[in-house]
């Protein structure tokens, strides 16, 4: 065989190799314009390739994209950016213990869920993936309740059926999460869809990983959103990695993943997804398009997934362990805590005492959680409830099914 | 009481839905502005407006992810799949979000959609217009998969698919679209005019899905069949003359075993037939229900008529198809058996 | 309900009234630059929203992309055009006639694929639709062997088991083509990575219509094309209707389907399909680009269906019967024609002869195909063959399944 | 001999072939450098290189889409679904392309594809890492679809599948990768180490797909089953203490129901069991088949034990999970059975 003329995506560093960021193409702070919401699509073109930035380098919030947002509302956000990191924290550790299954953290990537969920409305419907529980956070889902689904416990929301983190709130608006990848992202705009067809006012947002852009369904999603001129927000959270796969597996070399908006005639902005400001202005530029009848946006959030894929996934064994401190967006909650200080309203002894209130309210949540048990150890939940909710009503044979189980259990007891 | 076909029964059903419920809608491609390439929406856009009669893009997946998102706004679509044979780019949709999102949820959200898609063979459509891939979705749990044989059910049925708060597979025949089809294609085409299933009436009425239908009394063998083969099947019982009890199974999840057990136990015969390929298809279920369920009362082995396990192909569309004589011979070849 | 804000794709004309094709952008004949193959991808995003032309409406030859063929190459390439239309026309009328069961013609969009097979390499491998048989006749194949696949008799390419014109051949390497729409995209793709893997120079080109472009199968395409380089042209046939449904159903409003290239990372070119000299300077030049380890193009190929979608649709229905006349890209037949007048190689006289020539040619290829039989007259395939060709070896299952068969024909005989 | 358990069998069957054959590659998501979730492919990236094991983009369509235009062009993709619950955006290229392409272009074309995919429950994966979706690619005419139950076949029916001209849908029963699995979550973890199933010749050999296995020949009923369960079966019959007969299918299509039918022929009695859900699964077909060539021999329904007819849920593993108290009683109650 002759020699092989197949390219192969490059990776920025294996275990042991120094790791060169420098194909992330970065813009200074301010220096992206901000053209009005409803501009024309193939005006976005040069957005979609550089980077929405609001904090320099020094903390300052500077440039036309600054939300210039009052000074509680970033206490807000970076205290539930924290909240999400400490019990994501907490859960990881819980999960060594062996006390739930299984966990993802979002280690990093806090500003890309939290930032967003605070510059939609209420009523906006949110289809996070696995990897966005900063959503969750921000609208005031209960701990104990994210807990007791970790747990599958009697007071677990999915009933004991889904692994951990498959949350879902109907009054906070959050959609089912699915183990599949990229599902969420036509249903979203379906959801946006019948918004219009209804003549109503609320958008819908969605998330992926950059990786599950190369799913089917993100192009289902794009393409409907065009044609129908949805109103949605397609966020696609490029963190580099996909398990172990590079970013450059999902077609990110020398593009953008905002550029596939563009490409298909949607709006497309690529942003700082570490850039708690960023996010916030890059998400509510987009809802005003959305809202106001323009169509959809592809925002590309560049981010970095500073822990492993999972807590099955151990990253040593394919990326270089310095990345993470190579990483030149640096870190989403030590960028917002600079800005803070910067403008005199925070300083590491209220961070401290900040992280001590949050700790306790996550261990208190705990408490209450296993309370509730756990996936071993009572209250538990009733095995008969398997056969539930398959169809609405119970049919026959689930009702045959399920007394031959119960049989089987009580003869064993 | 009027007459109409299946295809008018189908239009008059999502038309009486979009009428008296303002969360209906109806998608697809070409159903739209054109009606449908067998003509089943026509009328409808023009009728209902294009917010809630839509052509869509030509992706499947992309047509039943967007119905789901519909669903979990409050609307319940009506999705056709053109052909049953362009089904598969949705199977992932429909197996991992339609099938198990109310249960995933808890009943948080859940997916009441309807996906119309014509099946079957007999129309020399070559084997990206015939098949039958129903087995491939009554495995799956969590949704309901049917298919009518006749006018009268197509409607009934189809109105009560789209009130079901579950998601329902709805397979269309379209041999027996314009007529009844007893498996002889050189015989002049049938129509649906004066057949007793063909009186529709205009309005509002359900037939329950889940239950099975009687389509003939009998007590010498019991035939379990659905779709076009109903039609087949009772060709063939008269053409033999045969006392035989012809069961239109109609539901294939849920399935209405009772009917159909009780059928055989007091027959103690029993042929299956549809035109799916044979091999692990939904008559493999009716076998191995009905036997578990009749095994004391059976006086031969339980028999299959179906599809050959081969694409289906083009030129030898009338020796795939399992018509008339194929199901003759297993009737007395069932007949014969001895006890 | 309030009124809907859905966004529905508007559609030129409805039958009964007047056609508007304003939306589509053209550029002057002459007027786009050509840059090198290797050109980066983001430089080709301005090819891929105007239009390459060679061809004046004069009937002149301009422009950086005139591929300044012999004159004899262009007269093949006429030949090879007017015979694929006049073999479409037949089997039309042999379809009314019920001879054969369904047939889909090219009308109107002949260059698309006979100066695409003229500019590509005799060992490239092509992937087309089921409207490109112009692939197979500029490749070579005999139309008595298209006419028995299509009679599905005793000569069938495909032994009966295929829809007529579902043709391939491996000698001129041209795949079997699917009815299920846009499969054939990432198959190609695959093929060309083989290709590298290798370490081959062949290389693949694939098409679909505009309207295919939603499907999966045309993102997987694109997305692998990308990450491996893979040397493939990717053509996407835009002639503007898809059944019934307008390309602003695929997404093509105010953006071209070429658009798509440089959106995920590849070479667009969105080209006037209906100007031999064009599609063949586009194709060369994507060869080009392709062989020589620059990656994949997508071509989009602006053309019109003039016909029907197939013999079993009535156009009449939904589009206005004056479209036709009004398509500013004219007809490609007659501009290579005016073109071969002006350049004084051609007439009215000739042309009359080469069609009386290819008619005959056509109808004794009809008449020899008819010998071998039709679907419904002998001689006829065996029944037998049904069950071949399912496994490599026929399996037991099927062998008693083959002999059942027998049996009952044998029986009834 | 070396033991190998199935993970490392696996990855010596694609190791050998990858040696042998330059037409073969490797490829799917995480196989490459990271040598794959459940490590099958590791190593074989940096023996092989990289334009021979391939990491690819997460889209299971565009893997099998891919691999089919490999093939056509000379390779022999060896393709990896991450998890059988993945393989349904694959579903629409496996059955419209893969299973047909020999068909439709009377051989002109040919797909010799392997897919390999984990399957199957017990590791507390959840919905969507738990299932076994056999049933709905052994129905489908033109693919072969197998599951090994033991690293010696999985090693050897790869190399088959591989060197196969069909394309092989490989299923990987996952629980049992590191060790057999009696169905009793709460004792602790078993290896194969001195199974001797586990001793496996480092260098080529095949085990020829569409045969069955007398795993433990016996005579007062058959057991029909495959994958983990075979496992769970042998540990149920030896707990009952029954001269049962377990047969390991390995092969569902094609299958060797001439096997299977001699031992049901011979004890009288049938249980088959496997781990997908109940309603239209694999079983079915089994179930069929075997009444359709034993009926005068059977003393007894043949009855089926398989998961229930719901999702995979995560809490209720172990109530969900056909497990050796749930084939005790089934093989209880088939041979009260009086005839
Ligand atoms: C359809 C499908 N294929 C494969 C998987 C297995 N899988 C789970 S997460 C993952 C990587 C996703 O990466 P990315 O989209 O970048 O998201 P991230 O994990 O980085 O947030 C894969 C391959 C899956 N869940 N679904
Ligand atoms: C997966 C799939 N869905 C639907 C169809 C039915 N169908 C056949 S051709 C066609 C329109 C294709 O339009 P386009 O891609 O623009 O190609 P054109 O016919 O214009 O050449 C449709 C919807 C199909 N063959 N396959
Ligand atoms: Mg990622
Ligand atoms: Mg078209």
């Amino acid at each position: 065989m002759s020699v092989s003329k197949l390219h192969v995506p490059a990776v920025p560093a294996r275990p042991g190799e120094r790791p060169d960021f420098s194909y992330v193409r970065l813009s200074a702070a301010g220096e992206v314009a901000r053209p009005a919401p409803d501009v024309a699509v193939a005006d976005t073109a040069p957005l979609a390739e550089s980077l929405v930035r609001v904090l320099d380098d020094s903390g300052q919030a500077v440039g036309p994209w600054n939300p210039k947002l009052a000074p509680e509302q970033l206490l807000t956000g970076l205290r539930l950016m924290l909240l999400t990191r400490l019990f994501d924290e907490r859960m990881q550790r819980t999960q060594r213990q062996g006390r739930i299954t299984f966990y993802v953290r979002s280690l990093g990537e806090e500003a890309v869920s939290v930032a967003a969920a605070m510059a939609l409305a209420e009523r906006d419907m949110l289809f996070p993936s696995y990897r966005n529980q900063g959503l969750h956070v921000a609208r005031g889902m209960s701990l104990v309740d994210l807990m007791c689904q970790l747990l599958s416990n009697s007071h677990d929301m999915c009933r004991g059926r889904q692994l951990p983190v498959m949350y879902h709130s109907v009054p906070h608006r959050l959609f089912s999460i699915s183990g599949n990848l990229a599902t969420q992202f036509p249903q979203a705009v379906g959801w946006a869809m019948a918004a219009a067809i209804k003549g109503e006012s609320d958008i819908a947002a969605a998330w992926i990983g950059e990786g599950s852009t190369a799913a089917a369904d993100f192009h289902h999603a794009l393409t409907f959103a065009k044609v129908y001129r949805a109103p949605v927000i397609l966020n696609i959270v490029n963190n580099q990695w996909a398990i172990s796969t590079f970013q450059g597996y999902a077609g990110g070399e020398q593009r953008s993943f905002a550029a596939r908006g563009p490409g298909i005639g949607l709006a497309g902005l690529r942003v700082d997804g570490n850039d708690f400001l960023a996010v916030h202005a890059a998400t509510a530029w987009a809802a005003e398009r959305a809202r106001s009848g323009h169509g959809a946006t592809v925002l590309e959030l560049v981010t970095y997934r500073a822990g492993a894929h999972s807590t099955s996934d151990d990253p040593s064994r394919y990326r270089s362990r310095e990345e993470v401190e190579q990483w030149p967006l640096g870190d989403p909650i030590a960028r917002l805590a600079q800005h803070l200080e910067r403008e005199g309203v925070w300083d590491e002894e209220r961070h401290a005492a900040l992280v001590a209130e949050l700790e306790q309210h996550v261990a208190a949540a705990w408490r209450e959680a296993i309370s509730h048990g756990t996936l071993t150890e009572g209250p538990k939940l009733d095995p008969a409830l398997m056969f539930e909710d398959v169809f609405k009503e119970l049919p026959a044979h689930l009702r045959e099914q399920r007394d031959e189980l119960l049989a089987e259990i009580s003869a064993s007891e | 009481m009027p007459t109409m076909n299946m295809v008018q029964a189908l239009n008059s059903a999502m038309d009486v839905m979009l009428q008296r419920d303002p969360r209906v809608v109806v998608l697809g491609e070409d159903v739209g502005y054109f009606g449908g390439v067998f003509r089943v929406t026509d009328g409808l856009q023009k009728k209902h407006g294009a917010h809630r009669v839509l052509d869509t893009p030509i992706a499947e997946g992309g047509i039943v992810g967007t119905s789901v998102g519909m669903c979990a706004n409050g609307l319940r679509p009506v999705a056709e799949i053109q052909f049953a044979d362009y089904i598969y780019p949705a199977y992932d949709q429909i197996v991992s979000e339609v099938a198990r999102l109310r249960y995933r949820s808890a009943a948080a959200f859940t997916a009441p959609l309807t996906i119309r898609t014509p099946c079957g063979g007999g129309i020399r459509g070559g084997q990206t217009h015939s098949q039958s891939p129903e087995g491939v979705f009554a495995h799956v749990s969590g949704i309901k998969t049917v298919m009518p044989s006749n006018p009268h059910d197509a409607k009934g049925m189809l109105i009560a698919a789209i009130e079901d708060d579950d998601p329902v597979i709805f397979f269309e025949p379209k041999r027996i679209y314009n007529g009844p089809f007893d498996g002889e294609p050189d015989k002049p085409a049938e129509s649906w005019v004066g057949h007793p299933s063909a009186e529709v009436p205009e309005g509002y009425y359900t037939v329950p899905l889940g239950q099975a239908a009687i389509t003939r009394a009998g007590s010498a063998l019991s035939v379990i069949t659905y779709g076009t083969m109903v039609h087949v099947c009772l060709a063939a019982v008269q053409a033999l003359g045969l006392d035989a009890e012809v069961v239109d199974v109609r539901s294939m999840m849920p399935l209405d075993i009772d009917t159909i057990a009780a059928s055989v136990s007091k027959t103690g015969r029993c042929l299956i037939v549809h035109e799916a390929t044979r091999f692990g298809g939904f008559g493999a279920e009716l076998s191995a229900s009905i036997q578990e369920r009749c095994f004391w009362h059976l006086e031969a082995p339980i028999m299959r008529v179906a599809g050959w396990d081969t694409p289906y192909p083009h030129a030898f569309e009338w020796e795939y198809f399992p018509g008339k004589r194929r199901v003759m011979n297993a009737l007395r070849k069932l007949m014969a058996e001895a006890v």
